[in-house]
């Protein structure tokens, strides 16, 4: 449960024992696979998810950055990201544990989808929690729920956004823990769940390593993804983490500055690995964005997937310890990225995914500073996790767009109002 | 003997209530925490807002809220608590990162990273100086709680731990050997907040440690004299109220009412539970008995 | 270049050498593999495509209807319909054809950002003609399409729809033929095009036939699709054709009546293959949706898709040839099947497969009027086509929804305005 | 000689312009084409509106969208034709769909399925009926046209083909075998729609077809005098002239004008662009060599 001084369990006594039931049935089901818990997993991620991902080489990209640029397609994952690889896994043990119900806490959407699809295949009644700012804002993701069948409880505490929903899925929690499951949308919470979470995840870089030495025989000389709270981030690094010879770059919004303004409480980046200090945060010790006395800051970023005050406690600690190095890129360059990808090959990225994109910019790209360590540290064969794709974000898209000098991004003044 | 324990001392139950301090101002508090103590209280929780309050129900999640709007800080809190003039012990109740993080001189948001490492001591230290007797951290179980223990024995301060119906054995177990203080019984599960009714799982609970040395309070749900009468009555060495007063304040806020008004129902309401103890204790078993 | 009586090439002189330089190319590099065509049109595919897309089984669909359903999850490929299998093949052509610009039309904007998809892809000019009419309510394709780096070309002729955008798809490539390659959008238009656009999208067939051999050790006993154009459809079948022992059900949009106001030129539906009479329409001699004298009638569907007066000559053939039988279900059924597979299965269907889905409501479900000729003929297993999801079609079920009684629909009251 | 070919027969250059019948209306469609062919006309192209005008450009498809509205159906096309009194042939221009369908009774939309099975002949003989001496269809390719082709045999009729810039050899001897009337040469690539310049593709294309039989009509573009004289000096033995006129209609429409005005301008652009053909006859090689 803990990764050096991070993780552990800082959560009401009254979960404990949930906790610790979640833990035996993780070692159980998942690490011993009994009852065939893992074969089921995978086959559902097969057939049910679209598993495996393609892992393409991206011609365009290659060419401009004279290296060998590989994505790693999890846009094509049902539901189009990642999150279902843990959400099925969840979903699944809760089946298994006997569970009659899950909850789940959504911020923009993304993970409480994920959770109404898995819970609708595996037929689980499943409740939602929503800060009513995020609801009015993610009204798509809403109603893909709804439609997925899911009960929407939407949350009017403080601001109403990710960190009150969180905390309000676990009163629920805490309040019901005997028949139900609180599926973490992210390597975060309390153990066993960021451990738990990486290895659902985790398909991701098994797939990967798997694919690289058929395509190329070899492993990548680096991986890059994005890092919120890090759930693609683990799961694309966990197979590599041993290979000494391959570097893992998580890439954190570094949203408009990484200043703090500490008076307003607001972080305008999400870059806790990078900026953040040790702190205990839902249920884990980890890095967090806080102020001089521990409150937790709004943080900030242009894709809400990666807008969160905390981060996985073992992304933390494989930063610490140095298998990872954390690196950031700003809303501008995110949004460049974003553009690159959907011109020169055809896909639209997530705007989680197009940080990592545009940390490949930053660094071999035409107007970088030539700064030759890290170019070195990417090396030749270089795998970019595509989380998730762009569909969702087209309306920020549209907005942050038209308030910025995006340099390469198509006319778009027709949709200066809105799609 | 504690601090804490002086409240279980004068074989009366105990009646602890909580309040958020700076909610809605520091003056206000003051008001209130003193009119609760005349009113019978014997220990007072004073909540220290944190951001994330993940084990609290509506009620005092929106008095966090009114606190930090305020402006409250950890260093306002100490000279709150320095300038109180109560005669009870007092207790800490907050959220572990506070008391991890105070003192830590970077390693914020602000991005410096860490330079002195972050540790309970400093916050622990600085509540024993302005006159704090003790901890409930709820969202510290007793795994993770060697550090702050160590900071609170080196300063004489207890730890009190919360017991909830769910707790194993085996917690019990680990809980047992750290508690200091009294032990938080947790009346139901879920999190705190009024209730119509008092959980049958209390007795229960209570039950599963009568032989412990410390006292129990039991708190979650206790609003009415008649609770406070069946908790005690059903072993509780004191009862811990917070969302019933909590929601004179709330009701103050919205309906503009004098700060003395407030604290004149507040100490009413001390008044009233504290005599529903005192009459659950008389009913007890134990009390019949004799 | 004909199927029965069906087919042929009914297209300006101008237009005839391309059409038959086209054909070349396809039975070159198409039939023939030649340079390695279809080795990389397969490679590509598969990395950029996601393929191949799963054959899941449906346990809850299963359970209700007791059969053994399958999806056949198109939904899944890269842009989210089968539409990138044709799109991909055609602009790849074009570049071993030496073409150095693409024109393609689109109504509801699917074909449209498939190909613009497939166009930056391959790095391929790009411009996409579509109706000033169909702009307006489709703008998150048509945004996508222009991040996608495609030009868009609005189209106001008429009552600006799709009928209007391939005519206008037609005289450009009439003025540019020897550049230009026209990607066609389904299974229509003239000879090569029918058969060619079957031939890529045959794939769903190829791997249908193969997973059914290895998921259960035999064909299935049906096949259902559901058929505007018939593209879906033709790819679904086409591998099937010559086996006698399946089934090979289209299923046509019923609209909301299979009767005609000719005083409008209305028809409510779009179930040519159903209704329709022999004509002669974009290109090919088919079954179209027509008034007494031959005019072309407004065809209706809720799903845009589907919404087409015509459908490809070789289904038309095939179900007078009787390889093919054609049903038809209505909007409302259609909705129905929307909710149902997203409540039941986790999978948002696009509303063109809901039409397919309704079908083995309307056949084997629990109100179904019995008819064992019917149940018969989709025997004990039944593959369907999933052809895309349904994502794109938010909008639409709200309003469509609102409007009517759904027995199974959510509460979608908070959304009556729109997303 | 067939009925078209009598267009050719003066030894002068053929001036064929083209209304669509019914643009904007039934009444003043008549008095445009008999204001044609006092202006000159020695052949007219009835435009039989389709829903589905895929080759025409803006300006025809315009017309068309206003000849619908006005409810144009094929008989009230035919019957329009019937009551036409002018004295020069008549080339019906429609597309492949309308002659397919007339009169088969059933199939259509309306759902029974095909009773009568669909085919040219029914259109060919009514065409025939009401004095129509050939058919331009732009959809129909000569590998389709077998079907109308017998049809047209069998009641008189000529069938014009188009030739493009892009025909191949191969595609010109199929076209030959199978067209009468005239041929009609496509002047550039594109679609129908008055252009500023009549391409250099128009002396290529007729020189290839020099020694077909049948008269050469130019079309797709021709607007001005100039572009008339120049087609017929590189050897066209008539002009096809559409969009020019029908932009004086659509004008015409939107700014209200009178039938008679807009006849009146019809003759006068006709007499231009009859002349312009002459001055291209005289300046042609050939007159020049004799």
């Amino acid at each position: 449960g803990k990764f050096g001084e991070y993780g552990g369990q800082y959560v009401p006594e009254a979960l404990m024992p949930a906790i610790e039931e979640l833990r035996e049935a993780y070692e159980r089901y998942v690490l011993e696979n009994e009852d065939g818990f893992m074969d089921e997993f995978r086959e559902r991620l097969r057939q049910f998810g679209g598993r495996p991902t393609p892992l393409q080489h991206a011609e365009h990209l290659s060419e401009r950055y004279g290296r060998v640029i590989y994505l790693k397609r999890e846009d094509l994952v049902h539901g189009g990201a990642h999150k279902l690889n843990n959400a099925l896994g969840q979903v699944l043990l809760a089946k298994y544990m006997g569970k009659e119900r899950i909850v789940a806490e959504t911020g923009a959407g993304q993970h409480g989808t994920a959770t109404a699809m898995a819970a609708a295949h595996l037929d689980m009644p499943c409740e939602i929690y929503m800060g009513e700012t995020d609801i009015a804002r993610q009204r798509p993701n809403v109603f893909r729920m709804k439609i997925n069948g899911a009960e929407l409880n939407p949350v009017t505490a403080g601001r109403g956004t990710l960190k009150e929903a969180i905390s309000e899925t676990m009163r629920d929690w805490a309040t019901n823990v005997g028949d139900t499951h609180y599926v973490v949308g992210s390597v975060v919470g309390p153990a066993p769940f960021p451990e738990m979470v990486r290895e659902f995840q985790s398909v991701i870089s098994e797939e990967a390593k798997t694919q690289s030495k058929e395509q190329f025989g070899s492993l990548p000389d680096s991986v890059v993804a994005c890092a919120g709270g890090g759930s693609n981030t683990m799961g694309a690094f966990a197979r590599f983490v041993d290979n000494e010879d391959v570097n893992l770059l998580a890439v954190e919004a570094g949203g408009s500055s990484l200043a703090v303004d500490e008076e307003e409480g607001v972080a305008p980046n999400s870059a806790s690995l990078s900026t953040g200090g040790q702190g205990v945060l839902h249920g884990a010790r980890t890095k967090v964005l806080q102020d001089e006395w521990g409150q937790i800051v709004e943080s900030h970023s242009v894709s809400a997937g990666l807008d969160y005050a905390g981060v996985g406690p073992e992304l933390a600690y494989l930063v610490d310890e140095d298998p990872v190095t954390a690196v950031n890129v700003g809303d501008d360059a995110a949004l460049e990225a974003f553009h690159r990808l959907s011109q020169e090959e055809g896909i639209i990225p997530a705007l989680e995914s197009s940080h990592a994109l545009a940390y490949l910019e930053e660094v071999l790209g035409p107007d970088s500073e030539g700064d030759t360590d890290a170019a070195a540290e990417l090396g030749d064969r270089i795998v970019v996790n595509l989380s998730g794709r762009g569909d969702k974000d087209l309306e920020t898209v549209i907005e942050e767009t038209d308030k910025r000098e995006i340099p390469n991004a198509p006319d778009m003044s027709e949709f200066s109002g809105g799609l | 003997m504690s601090g804490l324990a002086d409240a279980f001392s004068d074989d009366e139950p105990a009646f602890i209530p909580y309040l958020a301090v700076g909610d809605p101002d520091i003056a206000a508090s003051k008001q209130y925490v003193e009119a609760l103590v005349e009113g019978g209280a014997d220990c007072v929780e004073l909540g220290l807002p944190f951001s994330e309050p993940i084990a609290e129900g509506p009620t005092i999640q929106q008095a966090v809220v009114r606190s930090l709007s305020g402006g409250i800080t950890p260093e306002a809190y100490f000279e709150f608590v320095d300038d109180l003039d109560v005669d009870v012990p007092l207790v800490c109740m907050t959220y572990y990162n506070l008391v991890f993080r105070y003192g830590a001189d970077s390693g914020t948001a602000a991005g410096e990273g860490d330079h002195t490492a972050p540790g309970p001591r400093p916050f622990v230290k600085r509540a024993a100086e302005v006159g704090i007797d003790g901890f409930v951290i709820p969202d510290l179980p007793a795994e993770e709680a060697d550090e702050l223990r160590a900071a609170c024995d080196e300063f004489g301060l207890d730890l009190v731990f919360i017991v909830a119906p769910t707790t194993t054995d085996d917690r019990l177990a680990t809980i047992r050997e750290r508690v200091s203080g009294y032990v938080y019984v947790q009346a139901r599960l879920g999190v705190t907040g009024a209730q119509a009714d008092v959980s049958d799982q209390t007795a229960e609970s209570l039950a599963r440690i009568a032989d412990w040395d410390v006292p129990k309070g039991v708190g979650f749900g206790i609003s009415t004299v008649d609770h406070a009468a069946r908790v005690v009555s059903a072993g509780a060495d004191g009862i811990i109220v917070g969302s019933a007063l909590v929601d004179i304040v709330a009701d103050a806020v919205e309906n503009d009412r004098t700060t003395a008004d407030v604290a004149d129902d507040l100490r009413a309401k001390a008044r009233e539970l504290k005599e529903g103890a005192l009459r659950g204790a008389r009913e007890s078993p134990e009390a019949e008995g004799k």
